[in-house]
């Protein structure tokens, strides 16, 4: 088993220790972040050959990634940055209502 | 399709047309009628067919049995209208069809599925007239609610049973999951242990709909009970526990409607008995009954209405004003008294005589005997206060027309069965070959009645004594409790922290994943 | 069948022109979502009348080499179920919503964009954008209010249903490392070489992932806070799409990609049956102790949730049926619920318990309205909801769990308690309450059209049945789909 | 909440992120051992020059074969853009910017024409060379947001005005989806660009790959437009 997928997982798992830890709103969009990253790190590991050269065939080439995990790990990218955009915003906002970053305070609704 | 429910039914939403009050009393008079006019020259053995999801079902279809128990309700939801027509708003009037037509059709019912539909209509519009008929009503509409639901819910669960194990939805083919209909039946029946609703329900509702329900309710139990579980011998020993708890309940009362209710649970025993032991004679019988209960418990019930129409009160004592102020309603009460307690040349007679008649253990035998005889003593009670005990209560208003009309109607009746018991064999075609006027079946019918006299004189301090309410543990309400109890503790522990939720979801997705190993 | 495609570009079209117009004039944006809310319908009912046989929309004219769109009849259906709620809704949000009006109803269009591409797609990595998609918006829509609860709910939900795409992205690329392609048919029939217990970690994932945004207890605890702090509208929505439109996916994927003879040998549909037994019991003990109507009626969604998975996890015909039917239903009826309830807040800033003491003799039909969409929703005769419970059952009894068909009962019991709780608050007399804001003719009619929608589903069945029963054709053995979906 | 309860609870966290890390470890040791088949990518190499005329493929992917996605995604984006723009407040608030010397001011100025010229050329090489619509998007969008850094925000919406970035990421996603109809149009399906034969060209050329350069420029204008707002906002919230 190659090193890159054992690091694959011990990011996924960092980031969700760090979720399911931290009582810290920043730190929990962090270890969404961390996710994130592992997963697409994982994209770019499937797709990759050994020698092979990037999917871009203006020369002449004998072996050639995978082009569609790449695509795919584009497509994750930004919606992962455009959902990391909306966390930042709300929780922007949540320390503007109520004045903490604590996840544990921030209980209006319950029951 | 034209059948006496279905009648009803679309009364019901013709009732939207009733702008002023004339126009519904024609539509009222016009449908209770011809309801009771189609009942009337309904052929035994018609019934039709309709398809429903790759079901075929019956919803109508006509035996003697049927026909008798729906000639009675279109009989008495003639008068009982015109009882309450002027007392009642539209919509509750309009409830009040709905309930009739739905109890209708599940007599005239020919397989499960349609008998489970309108039961559950009957105690839809049946809970939602108690609840918006009063204000007083509403935590009794909860609990008379619930209590159905649960009786309709298991009849569910018996049809669903019964369904997977006979793959038919006819109602003669019950095999499995004979409990849940006794369950079903026994709240139906307001049978002991099951009955909390009922005394709750009848006194505190107002009496035009205390009138309307009791006529239905039970009755529709007995009938359902007939068609699903008639046969089991057991039963008859359970419906005289029950009959016998019903009498000392009643004697406890001093409340008119309370007693009246409790000593439905007794009638009903007399009918539970007849239907258990399964002979035709028997079963004859219980229907016979069914149909003297319903009038008579009607015109009591009635009395009762008219009384707390007039003085506002509805205790004991209240009664005082019967006598000498309403003659025509303190006549019917007598009339009714009698039947009740069974003497001869009075309805109640002649069908308590049939069942009597169909028993053979003399366990049986005698726990009748000791039934009528506490019936009698109850009313007895009900009698005293009513023209014994001088009273100087005056009425507010008087009665009005439509009540002493249906009053009336229903007192009739009942003095024309007495004093010629073959009318509803006639009418009927079935046979019981019983005299009922010879010396000694009236000598055994008369003599429980003669006993309570005598008890009565004897121990009158004792019975007529004020019981103040004492108090009854109702097991629901505390299984309620508990429940809410739980569901307290539930939403406790949602107390939004968004660490706890993912810690949640976290050992979710590790308990899953740990099955795969 | 051109008209598949355009399902998903009208809407998206219409959000990003609307998006345009609401810089420059009103009366140009209101004309232009009417007139494609029209259009949209008449696409809706043309796509949906020739669902059966499937028909597969190649996008680009790839093939297999790019992704293609699939209607059959489980798709129609749940097209059908936009067609009723996504006209109502917006229809009743015109005159409703006040604040951020234009941006409620872009996000709207893209929502329904999302949810369309969710039912129609035939490809792996494509309904995980649209999952996107439409979830992205509905944190958009969670938060409109901009109120304290608003934002802290819309956290929570997106916090919460990330951590599930994190598990459906997972799995959605192992699935591609494992068969080399993202076309759900090549994948099933690449599966059958692949060994059982990394098939169904990877179901476990996928379940797992779509299980948080359905809300199944105890992965639910998100939802009443959204239902709470959202606007009623988007709640219609919410309960009757959004989280339909997940469990309408797992389902896809299960039956499938997987297969039904895998589900039951790796006896997940067991596991379905009791996690939804759980998910209704605990739902309806938690929404009797809710005193918000909103709440309430979110953990009530929960619950049917739980009737809906036990239906589509029986892995029988009658029990898809019944599911399905489920799903159709609980949106309509939920939606008239919550519609009714929005009218009271609407008139009165009514959606506590205590607020709507007697409005049943101020708003006499609206209330009658609420009172049969209850009823249905517990599940009593003669209405809707009573008929799809009944096949669920029946379902259940011929596929052996009669523990399931028993707590269903149990359920409906339940149900009936708060329900019954609510409706004679309706119905209890109180002082006279002074209207805010007068509800029009906009508001009323589509609340009855959805009321009058329950009573008709339950007496003429055959209406939507007719469409539903050709649902399990395409689920139960995949090998149809996969045929028709590889161009056979 | 006492000590030991906490204690114990961190290390059942702990134990349940082990427990997912083994099992993951096991799954992916499982599926090294297999033998992957990667047919669809290896016909994507060996015909995608001559089915789509762009010598990227991972251009080709994005645009031509799973061009759908790419909606998908802009989408996302528009939706993350709107939210973003109506959460943040109305007015203009006052963002904590420091001084800068006169360094900084100057090189923005001069850098500025670069950007333009680097973003172009991603945005429009995107199918012969590496680049493509987002990443030549991002490199756009780095003008506004380091204008908004340096003149502070005030400044950079007077220069480009909100609505006109909005205006600008509405034209990318209607552009997208029009250039995509033009498929249906010439007969074929969405998106469709080599299947229509609009002129694929010879590869390797700016005028080739049929529809795939203007679509990278409409992900351009989008890309960039939505990343400058979405910075704004965040700013603004700030």
């Amino acid at each position: 088993m190659e090193l890159p997928y054992v690091v694959v997982i011990i990011l996924f798992c960092l980031g969700i220790y760090t979720i399911i830890m931290n009582k810290n709103l920043i730190k929990i969009v962090v270890g969404v972040n961390i996710v994130e990253s592992s997963l697409i790190l994982l994209l770019i590991l499937i797709s990759f050959k050994l020698g092979g050269t990037a999917p871009i065939l203006d020369r002449k080439y004998e072996l050639v990634v995978d082009p569609i995990p790449q695509a795919l790990a584009l497509t994750a990218i930004v919606i992962g940055g455009s959902f990391i955009a909306v966390m930042l915003a709300l929780v922007i906002k949540i320390y503007k209502r109520y004045g903490t970053l604590n996840v544990d305070e921030i209980r209006k609704l319950r029951g | 399709m034209i059948t006496p429910g279905f009648l009803y039914l679309e009364g019901a939403l013709f009732l939207f047309l009733a702008i002023n009050n004339k126009i519904k009393y024609i539509i009222s008079f016009l449908i209770t009628t011809g309801a009771l006019i189609i009942t009337f020259y309904l052929t035994p053995g018609y019934s039709l067919q309709i398809n429903f999801l790759n079901y075929t079902l019956i919803p109508f279809r006509v035996d003697d049995i049927s026909k008798l128990t729906g000639l009675i309700f279109t009989l008495s939801g003639l008068a009982a209208v015109f009882y309450s027509i002027n007392i009642s708003s539209r919509s509750n009037l309009q409830l009040i069809f709905l309930f009739i037509g739905s109890s209708l059709t599940v007599v005239f019912t020919g397989d499960l599925f349609i008998l489970y539909i309108f039961w559950e209509l009957m105690e839809i519009s049946s809970s939602f007239l108690i609840i918006t008929v009063s204000d007083l009503t509403k935590k009794t509409g909860y609990y008379f609610f619930l209590m159905q639901a649960v009786g309709g819910l298991s009849l569910l669960w018996g049809v669903f049973l019964n369904h997977s194990a006979t793959g038919s939805l006819s109602l003669n083919a019950i095999e499995t999951g004979i409990p849940f209909f006794m369950i079903a039946v026994g709240i139906k029946l307001a049978f002991i242990g099951l009955h909390t609703w009922m005394p709750q329900t009848y006194s505190k509702v107002p009496f035009y709909v205390t009138v309307v329900l009791s006529i239905y309710t039970t009755k529709v139990g007995v009938y359902v009970m007939y068609r699903l579980l008639s046969g089991i011998n057991i039963l008859a020993y359970a419906g005289l526990i029950s009959a016998l708890f019903g009498i000392v309940m009643a004697l406890k009362q001093n409340q008119v409607r309370k007693l009246l209710s409790y000593s439905i649970i007794t009638q009903v025993g007399y009918m539970v008995i007849g239907i258990s032991i399964g002979s035709a004679a028997g079963i004859t019988g219980a229907f016979f009954h069914l149909i003297n209960h319903i009038l008579y418990k009607t015109v009591l019930f009635m009395v009762a209405g008219v009384v707390i129409y007039t003085t506002g009160k509805e205790n004991l004592e209240d009664l005082g004003i019967l006598g000498s102020k309403l003659p025509i309603t303190s006549l019917a009460t007598l009339v009714a008294f009698m039947a009740i307690s069974g003497v001869p040349f009075f309805n109640g007679y002649m069908s308590k005589t049939i069942i009597k008649e169909a028993l053979q253990e003399p366990v049986l035998i005698w726990g009748l005997n000791l039934m009528s005889f506490g019936t009698s003593l109850m009313f007895l009670k009900f009698i005293y206060y009513a023209f014994f005990q001088n009273s100087n209560i005056n009425l507010n208003r008087k009665p009005t027309i439509s009540m002493q009309l249906g009053l009336g109607f229903l007192t009739i009746i009942m003095i024309l069965i007495g004093i010629n018991p073959f009318l509803l064999e006639n009418l009927t075609n079935i046979d019981v070959d019983i005299n009922y006027f010879d010396i000694k079946l009236m000598l055994s019918g008369i003599q429980p009645f003669l006993w309570s006299v005598i008890v009565f004189i004897l121990l009158k301090k004792y019975l007529v004594k004020e019981y103040r309410r004492f108090i009854y543990y109702d097991i629901y309400r505390e299984m309620a409790k508990i429940f809410v109890k739980i569901g307290y503790k539930l939403s406790i522990y949602h107390n939004g922290k968004l660490s706890k939720y993912l810690l949640w979801a976290t050992t979710t997705l590790i308990i899953l994943l740990s099955l795969l190993i | 069948m051109e008209s598949a495609v355009w399902i998903i570009l009208l809407p998206l079209l219409t959000a990003f022109f609307l998006g345009i117009f609401k810089l420059y004039s009103d009366k140009l944006f209101y004309s232009l979502v009417i007139v494609s809310m029209v259009i949209y319908l008449y696409l809706l009912i043309l796509v949906i009348n020739d669902s059966y046989p499937p028909k597969v929309y190649s996008i680009g004219d790839w093939g297999l080499l790019g992704i293609n769109l699939m209607v059959d009849s489980f798709s129609a259906m749940f097209l059908l179920i936009i067609a009723i709620l996504f006209i109502t809704v917006i229809i009743f949000s015109l005159n409703y919503i006040k604040v951020n009006k234009h941006k409620f109803i872009i996000l709207t269009y893209v929502m329904i964009a999302g949810i369309a591409g969710m039912v129609l797609t035939a490809d792996l990595f494509n309904l995980y954008v649209f999952l996107e998609v439409s979830s992205m918006s509905s944190y958009a829509l969670t938060a409109i209010k901009k109120t304290d609860k608003s934002i802290e709910s819309s956290f929570k939900y997106l916090i919460m249903s990330t951590f599930g795409s994190f598990f459906i992205l997972l799995a959605t690329i192992l699935t591609y490392y494992l068969t080399g392609t993202l076309n759900m048919a090549e994948i099933s029939l690449e599966f059958k070489s692949v060994p059982f217990m990394i098939k169904s970690t990877i179901m476990f994932f996928f379940i797992f992932g779509y299980g948080i945004k359905i809300g199944l207890v105890p992965l639910h605890a998100w939802m009443p806070d959204s239902y709470e702090a959202s606007p009623i509208p988007y709640n219609v929505l919410s309960s009757g799409l959004v989280m339909k439109s997940a469990i309408y996916a797992l389902i896809r994927l299960l039956y499938v990609i997987f297969g039904v003879e895998f589900l039951t040998e790796s006896g997940i549909l067991n596991i379905g049956v009791f996690w939804g037994v759980l998910t209704f019991i605990i739902a309806h003990t938690l929404a009797y102790q809710q005193s918000n109507l909103n709440r309430l009626l979110g953990y009530s969604s929960i619950a049917q949730i739980g009737y809906i998975t036990i239906g589509l996890f029986l892995g029988n015909e009658k029990g898809l049926i019944g599911g399905s039917f489920h799903i159709l239903n609980h949106g309509i009826m939920k939606g008239t619920l919550f519609l009714v309830l929005g009218i009271f807040y609407y008139s009165l800033k009514a959606d506590e318990i205590e607020d709507i003491q007697g409005l049943g003799y101020k708003f006499p039909v609206l209330s009658f309205t609420f009172v049969v969409a209850a009823l249905a929703i517990v599940g009593l005769p003669p209405f809707n909801g009573f008929v799809s419970k009944w096949l669920i059952i029946e379902a259940a009894i011929e596929a052996g769990f009669f523990y399931a068909a028993f707590f269903i009962l149990v359920g409906t019991f339940l149900s009936l308690t708060y329900y019954l709780k609510v409706i004679i608050k309706l119905y209890t007399k109180t002082e006279k309450k002074t209207l805010i804001e007068k509800p029009d003719l906009s508001l009323k009619l589509p609340t009855f059209f959805l009321g009058s929608l329950c009573i008709l589903f339950g007496i003429v069945p055959s209406l939507p049945l007719s469409l539903i029963n050709n649902i399990p054709k395409f689920l139960l053995n995949n090998s149809e789909y996969i045929r028709i979906l590889l161009g056979g | 909440m006492s000590r030991v309860h906490k204690i114990f609870r961190k290390f059942y966290k702990i134990g349940l992120v082990l427990f997912l890390a083994i099992f993951l470890l096991f799954i992916f040791d499982e599926i090294q051992n297999l033998d992957i088949k990667r047919y669809l990518s290896e016909h994507y190499i060996s015909e995608g020059v001559q089915e789509t005329g762009a010598i990227n493929l991972v251009t080709s992917v994005l645009y031509d074969y799973r061009g759908f996605d790419t909606l998908g995604e802009a989408t996302v984006i528009l939706t993350a853009a709107a939210t973003l723009s109506f959460m943040a407040p109305i007015k203009k608030v006052k963002m904590l910017g420091t001084e800068f010397t006169i360094i900084i001011y100057q090189t923005i100025i001069i850098i500025i024409p670069f950007l333009v010229v680097l973003g172009m050329n991603l945005i429009f090489f995107g199918h012969i060379s590496p680049g493509g619509g987002f990443v030549g998007g991002v490199i756009l969008a780095m003008i506004p947001i380091l204008v908004t850094i340096t003149y502070g925000i005030t400044f950079s919406e007077n220069k480009l005005k909100a609505n006109h970035k909005s205006l600008l990421e509405g034209i990318g996603a209607i552009g997208f989806i029009l250039l995509g109809l033009l498929g249906i149009f010439a007969g074929s399906n969405f998106l469709a660009s080599g299947q229509a034969n609009f002129g694929l060209g010879n590869p390797g050329e700016l005028i080739s790959a049929g529809l795939i350069p203007y679509l990278n420029l409409m992900i351009g204008i989008k890309v960039g437009a939505g990343l400058a707002t979405i910075f704004n906002s965040l700013i603004k919230e700030g």
